[in-house]
């Protein structure tokens, strides 16, 4: 055993081995920190948002302001916190731990896609200097190309720096997982999270180039005007269309395929049970992020892509629901019969569960052809995909607090933690559930004033992002609070079996002075309580 | 790996340079060849057989100077699918933009006049 | 724990882990070239299948024997490189850095034959979109060029709208005079007849489509920029690739030079080698997609 | 199958009725014989995604509470897995899912294909406004059509992508530029009912928005005969004012004296501007005639050169009409 107060945090000091280091589980922490002052950051942009919703004209700011505000908080949204948040912080840190290894395969690879997501991420940010961008997430051309504001070119530089920095974590992620396994750990001995990380990492690789090409493309047209996304000088505006969601659709089951991989971390640890069906969970991974190169058509119904390849696309959607309805009723199966303490991350983990349901079960309705034409680019859209993506950062924070004591060697209040959650949950369904019932009266998203009869669902919308904000500063305040005067930490508090609750909390440099045999991660049962370190120890 | 690794199986396969020559050698003659073979008129099948000869010289370069042929299956399996989905995107793609093809205007280039 | 060489960095267990480790790395990292590629290549083929005269018109302003000789010259670079690679293996230094001179001198061999290619197509104005210039098609050498002028002013006659005077090759086109806002409803008011039920759709007039065209017929087709775009796309950023290659030898030769590879560790030359010969692959589907066209 | 889903989504009964916008919970009234088809498709998503939302959300809540335990738990044991149980979650929501694909896709076809009698409008987008071709040449700012025949519409767009967007009849398509979308309905219900345009087009796109107005049978052919000929009908200076609105002058050039994109036309004039080269001119007859048909010959001194050109699109008359609307604006008036 390594000296107790030796860990990777005492292990080298000053500002320098930080921002130098190597090892894997600051990248990590430096990723958490950039990310979440990203969340930050496009979270006031949508409280900013809603509150120009508040009355049908203007409210606070011009349109112009308005349509700025919206696109980069979309952008930041994806590019800077769902995308990046669970595999490049979490998964920094915990991957080669899982793995039983002492670092991912590169570390200085690692470094690198740091520096590169750094500084995109400042690109982004600046972009508001020279004058913002007013384009959508989307991009789309001609708009883009004709009329936007001068900022998208910063915009489209940063997403694709953005871009090689996700892809070379993939890349780093399946070069660990395919070479750093610890002796013994076959494929299906993998804790789940990984198969979720590989899965996404297959993506990343796989779809990620496609969005830098893409951007190139859109840099080169605006700046020499190419005509190949622009009607003006003889180019397809519909092709771009293509060329972004063959990119965009797969990213997002980029963002949602690590949150799937913590909660089932987080229904079986927290169950206290092995979970159900660990080879259909696994394989519904991969057969998500194979699917999911199939179907990016469905953004494009109404955009004049053809009958006949809107029929392909439509029926290529549904099947990504199989694997994720196999992976949903199997949580359900861990859960039944286990012994479920609800502590945070546990209530983090259903409330994943009530929420990704609804916006998967509303995906029904957008890939469906006739109810999609009525509902695309409607606040139904918008209520979707803050039911699907909103889940992701549920996992991150459900993920963040079941590794918090790993990461941190610190307790936190479990009390603040999940009135944290259910003020945020609550506010959730008051937020986005009138958005559905706006988009199916045919409130078109995207604009800064609506009609008079909208006003009342809009006003509960926004007091309910009101009440998300709230939970999530108490969630803030539980994370400060236990930085500041937590209880250490047991190596194992809640009683998991995979490799990273057997290194001390916080993990030493070298995570592991003896790789631990490799077994079941899913097995607890000889894992045993111990009131007075807050712990779980191995029987012996 | 997970398996203890075998230090004596690591060493690298050394292609021979006849090896390489002949690779060379054949590389330089399809060039040749997919030059010619547009000379003749065969119509649509032109495309094939340039296409074809680049596949092949493309598959020379990979097996034999990218050693692909020595290597960890893996690796191929990685530079195919990568190949694979490149081909789902221009198909699928494709399919769409030759359906929707009739109600493009032809010619609508306004900005060039300006 | 024992550990044979210190090189090996010490989250890996041994030097074959490292290696098996560094190649699959990069072959990952050549699928993610291949799909960065492929966005190119899907905007060719949509653009060729959906305007195929359009390339067979553009690709005779292309010469097809700077393209195959610039063919040759990347496989010999890719010979010398794999051979580089061979020495390398064998602990030959001198060989090994005579070879990757030999490799960067092609590579540089390479650019200059491009640079020769875009300053002819800079002379005559056949650039991408904006930068195109029709007229540069008159002026161009070959036999096409002598029927422009005809062609364009029988469709100026033909199709300029309300007899406003029009001159020029680019009025050749009814839809794109004035400017860009109005020629969408230009072309609705133009052809003010509407289609009858079930035809095809409005605006669109019988005729000349433009896939109907046959290769033999060498009047420019509309929007021929767009093969000179893509044209530009692809061979430029194959060419920051080569750029970038030779970068990544020259400074495995400068290491060689100070003779840190041995046969036992010559990891980087074999990388730098498959990059390489991945920018060869993609050169020789560019030769036959640009200036084979037939 | 039409009457069956037009007794389900008229009546409403599936669904608690709501005042907030005289109709249901989930749908506007529909309006056009596509939306009927529609909303059948919707409420049998609806019920099928209600189901499973409720059993995952009560099977969860149930488990949560039967299964609760302090903190500290033991592990337990239990089975790991079961063939049948997998192979029924997996194949049941298969089936599911193909009948939902299957229901939307008849149904979206039903409407993609355009039926053979339809009445022919051309729309246009443009920043920020609709256009509206009817047959006889006429523009209008609002959607006008008859009752009960199929309307076909064609849609392109003179700048960046707009998609025309009528909820109660459950249409929606993109206006791109560069290519004719084709799109058709048939309106039910005479009434107006509102536009909007749902592809985010720029600082103008929430009030991109007309009016689809469905004339009860017989009245819209008068309508339209009177509508097209206000030249004859209207005096010259009327005329020009519903040119300045038809004809999108309204987006660029205000009455009430604020620049816009362009200069306003209060006091416009016989007044004298002074154009971006220094030149001085005052607005007359040739002034205003040049500056509509070759719009970047004389730029204004403080605007851009983008007004597009109307060369072919008004006519001499139609000038003369706006001219007079302009006198009808000069100062001392
Ligand atoms: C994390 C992100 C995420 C996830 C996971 C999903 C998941 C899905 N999405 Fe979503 N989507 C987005 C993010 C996401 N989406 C975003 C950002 C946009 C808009 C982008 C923009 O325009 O700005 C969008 C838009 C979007 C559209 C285009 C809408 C439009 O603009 O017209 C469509 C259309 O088909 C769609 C469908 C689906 C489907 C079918 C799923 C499926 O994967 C869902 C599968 C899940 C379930 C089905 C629920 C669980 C299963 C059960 C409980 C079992 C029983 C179920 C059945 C039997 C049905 N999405
Ligand atoms: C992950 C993605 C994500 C997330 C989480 C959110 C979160 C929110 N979104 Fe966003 N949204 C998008 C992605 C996302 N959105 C996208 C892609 C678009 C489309 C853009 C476009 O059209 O181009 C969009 C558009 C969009 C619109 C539509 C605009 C329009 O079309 O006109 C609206 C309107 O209500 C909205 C509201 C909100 C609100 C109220 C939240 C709230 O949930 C936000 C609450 C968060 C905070 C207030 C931050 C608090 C943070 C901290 C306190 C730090 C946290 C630290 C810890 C917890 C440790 N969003
Ligand atoms: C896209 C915006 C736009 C539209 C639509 C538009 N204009 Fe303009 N117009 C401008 C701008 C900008 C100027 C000033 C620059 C210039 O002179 O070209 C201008 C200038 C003018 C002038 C000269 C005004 C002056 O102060 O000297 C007249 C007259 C005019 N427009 C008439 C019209 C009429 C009539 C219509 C509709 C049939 C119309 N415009 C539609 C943008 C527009
Ligand atoms: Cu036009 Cu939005
Ligand atoms: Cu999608």
């Amino acid at each position: 055993m390594a000296h107790p107060s030796d860990n990777y945090l005492t292990h080298t000091r000053g500002i320098k081995s930080w921002l130098l280091t190597l090892d894997h589980k600051r990248i990590g922490i430096m990723y958490l920190v950039t990310i979440l002052g990203a969340f930050l950051l496009a979270g006031i942009f949508a409280l900013l948002i809603r509150t120009e919703l508040l009355t049908p004209g203007q409210t606070i700011v011009t349109a112009d302001t308005y349509n700025r505000l919206f696109t980069l908080h979309g952008a930041i949204m994806i590019f800077l916190f769902v995308i990046p948040g669970i595999p490049s912080a979490l998964g920094n840190f915990v991957l080669p731990l899982q793995l039983g290894a002492k670092d991912v395969a590169f570390p200085r690879l690692n470094l690198f896609s740091y520096y590169l997501f750094v500084f995109g991420a400042a690109l982004m940010v600046l972009s508001i200097i020279v004058g913002g961008v007013d384009t959508g997430w989307t991009f789309y051309t001609p708009y883009s190309t004709d009329k936007a504001r001068a900022g998208v070119i910063p915009v489209l530089t940063g997403v694709f720096l953005l871009g090689f920095s996700s892809i070379f974590t993939g890349l780093n992620f399946i070069v660990s997982i395919h070479k750093l396994r610890a002796p013994g750990m076959g494929w299906f001995r993998m804790p789940l999270f990984l198969w979720g990380l590989y899965a996404t990492a297959i993506m990343q690789i796989l779809a990620t180039p496609v969005l830098g090409i893409t951007l190139l493309l859109l840099i080169v047209e605006r700046v020499l005007g190419v005509g190949i996304f622009d009607p003006g000088l003889g180019g397809d505006p519909v092709l771009f269309q293509h060329f972004f969601w063959f990119y965009s659709h797969p990213a997002v089951y980029i963002m949602v395929l690590p949150a799937m991989g913590v909660i089932s971390e987080l229904v079986s640890v927290h169950s206290h049970k092995h979970i159900f069906s660990y080879k259909m969970i696994a394989w519904s991974s991969v057969a998500i992020a194979v699917f999911s190169f199939f179907v990016w058509g469905h953004h494009m119904f109404v955009s004049g892509q053809s009958a006949m390849a809107n029929m392909i696309f439509s029926a290529l959607t549904f099947s990504v629901a199989i694997p994720t309805a196999v992976k949903v009723f199997n949580w359900l199966a861990t859960m039944f019969r286990g012994a479920i303490t609800l502590t945070t991350p546990m209530c983090y983990a259903v409330a994943f569960l009530s929420l990704f349901a609804i916006g998967g079960l509303t995906g029904m309705f957008l890939g469906s052809l006739a109810t999609n034409v009525h509902v695309t680019d409607t606040y139904f859209v918008v209520a979707h995909f803050h039911f699907t993506m909103v889940p992701v950062g549920v996992a991150f924070i459900g993920g963040l607090y079941h590794w918090w004591p790993k990461i941190t060697g610190r307790m936190y209040s479990e009390k603040w933690g999940r009135i944290g959650c259910a003020v945020f949950v609550a506010g959730f369904y008051v937020t986005f559930v009138t958005q559905f019932i706006m988009g199916t009266h045919g409130m078109p998203r995207r604009s800064y004033h609506y009609l008079p009869e909208f006003t009342a669902l809009h006003q509960m919308s926004s007091a309910g992002a009101l009440a998300m904000a709230t939970g999530l500063f108490i969630a803030a305040g539980t994370f400060i609070h236990s930085l500041v005067k937590g209880l250490p930490a047991a190596a194992n508090p809640w009683g998991g079996a995979s490799f990273e609750w057997q290194c001390p909390s916080p993990p030493p440099h070298d995570n592991f002075t003896e790789t631990p045999p490799a077994g079941d991660p899913y097995d607890m049962s000889d894992w045993e309580y111990h009131p007075e370190i807050r712990g779980y120890v191995r029987k012996t | 790996m997970n398996e203890k690794a075998s230090h004596s199986a690591a060493r690298p396969h050394v292609v021979p340079l006849r090896v390489l020559l002949a690779v060379w050698g054949a590389l330089m003659v399809f060039t040749a060849l997919t030059v010619a073979a547009t000379e003749v008129d065969l119509g649509a099948f032109n495309l094939f057989i340039a296409l074809g000869i680049a596949t092949a010289k493309a598959s020379l370069v990979l097996l034999y100077f990218m050693h692909l042929r020595y290597d960890k299956p893996f690796n191929a399996v990685v530079f195919i699918c990568a190949l694979l989905f490149v081909a789902i995107f221009i198909s699928l793609v494709l399919v769409d933009t030759t359906q929707y093809q009739p109600e493009l205007i032809p010619g609508y280039a306004p900005e060039l006049l300006k | 724990m024992s550990r044979e060489d210190p090189r090996v960095p010490h989250h890996f267990e041994s030097a074959e882990q490292q290696t098996e480790s560094a190649r699959l790395g990069m072959w990952v990292f050549l699928a993610t070239e291949i799909l960065l590629f492929g966005g190119l290549f899907c905007a060719y083929s949509v653009y060729r299948a959906n305007h195929p005269d359009v390339f067979y018109y553009g690709t005779q302003f292309l010469d097809k024997h700077l393209g195959a000789l610039n063919t040759m010259v990347l496989i010999c670079s890719s010979f010398t490189m794999a051979w580089a690679v061979r020495c390398a293996q064998l602990g030959e230094r001198r060989a090994l850095m005579v070879l990757l001179s030999m490799t960067l001198l092609c590579a540089a061999l390479f650019l200059g034959v491009k640079a020769i290619e875009y300053r002819q197509k800079w002379k005559h104005g056949l650039l991408w979109a904006r930068k195109f210039r029709a007229e540069a098609l008159e002026r161009s050498p070959t036999k096409a060029g002598a029927t422009w002028a005809e062609t364009a002013s029988a469709k100026t006659t033909m199709a300029a709208p309300d007899g406003q005077p029009t001159s020029g090759p680019a009025a050749s086109n009814p839809l794109t005079t004035g400017t860009k806002a109005l020629a969408a409803t230009a072309a609705f008011e133009d052809r003010t007849s509407i289609p009858p039920a079930g035809t095809a759709p409005a605006g669109v007039v019988s005729g000349k489509k433009s896939s109907a065209a046959k290769p033999s017929e060498r009047t420019p087709p509309e929007n021929v920029q767009v093969f000179f775009s893509i044209y530009f796309l692809l061979t430029g950023l194959h060419g920051l690739h080569v750029i970038a290659g030779m970068l990544a030898i020259g400074w495995i030769l400068r290491r060689a030079r100070r003779g840190e590879f041995s046969s036992g560790n010559f990891l980087a030359v074999d990388l730098v080698g498959l990059y390489w010969h991945l920018v060869d692959i993609i050169w020789i589907y560019l030769f036959p997609l640009l200036y084979l066209i037939h | 199958m039409i009457a069956h889903a037009a007794d389900l989504a008229t009546s409403g009964s599936l669904i608690p009725e709501r005042p907030l916008f005289g109709s249901s919970l989930w749908l506007p009234p529909p309006a056009s014989t596509a939306a009927i088809e529609v909303d059948w498709v919707f409420q049998f998503i609806f019920w099928i995604d209600a189901f499973f939302f409720v059993l995952v959300t009560a099977l969860m809540i149930l488990f949560l509470w039967r299964y609760a335990r302090p903190r500290g738990a033991r592990a337990v044991g239990g089975p790991t897995h079961s063939t049948p149980l997998e192979i029924t979650w997996t194949v049941v929501p298969l089936f599911i899912v193909m009948a939902i694909f299957y229901e939307g896709f008849r149904t979206y076809m039903e409407s993609a294909v355009t039926p053979g009698n339809g009445y022919d409008v051309q729309v246009t987008g443009q920043q920020w406004k609709w256009m509206f071709t009817y047959p006889n040449g006429y523009v209008d700012e609002n959607l006008h059509v008859p009752v009960g025949r199929p309307i076909r519409l064609t849609l392109t767009s003179s700048d960046v992508i707009h998609s025309l967007y009528i909820p109660a009849f459950r249409l929606k398509k993109d206006a791109v530029p560069g290519r004719f979308n084709k799109e058709w309905f048939q309106a039910t219900q005479p009434g107006e009912y509102q536009i909007f345009c749902a592809e985010y087009c720029g600082t103008g796109h929430s009030d991109m928005l007309a009016k689809a107005i469905v004339h009860p049978p017989g009245e819209f052919e008068n309508w339209l005969e009177n509508a097209a000929s206000y030249a004859s009908r209207l005096s010259p200076a009327e005329a020009g004012e519903k040119i300045y609105h038809i004809r999108g002058c309204a987006q660029c050039h205000s009455l009430d004296g604020t620049a816009g994109t362009g200069p306003s036309f209060k006091g416009l004039w016989g007044s004298t501007v002074t154009m971006s080269d220094g030149l001085k001119v005052v607005v007359d007859e040739n002034y205003v005639r040049e500056s509509i048909l070759q719009p970047q010959a004389k730029v204004v001194a403080g605007f851009q050169p983008v007004m597009p050109t109307f060369q072919s699109r008004l006519k001499d008359q139609d000038i003369l009409d706006v001219i007079e609307f302009l006198k009808t604006l000069a100062p001392g008036r």
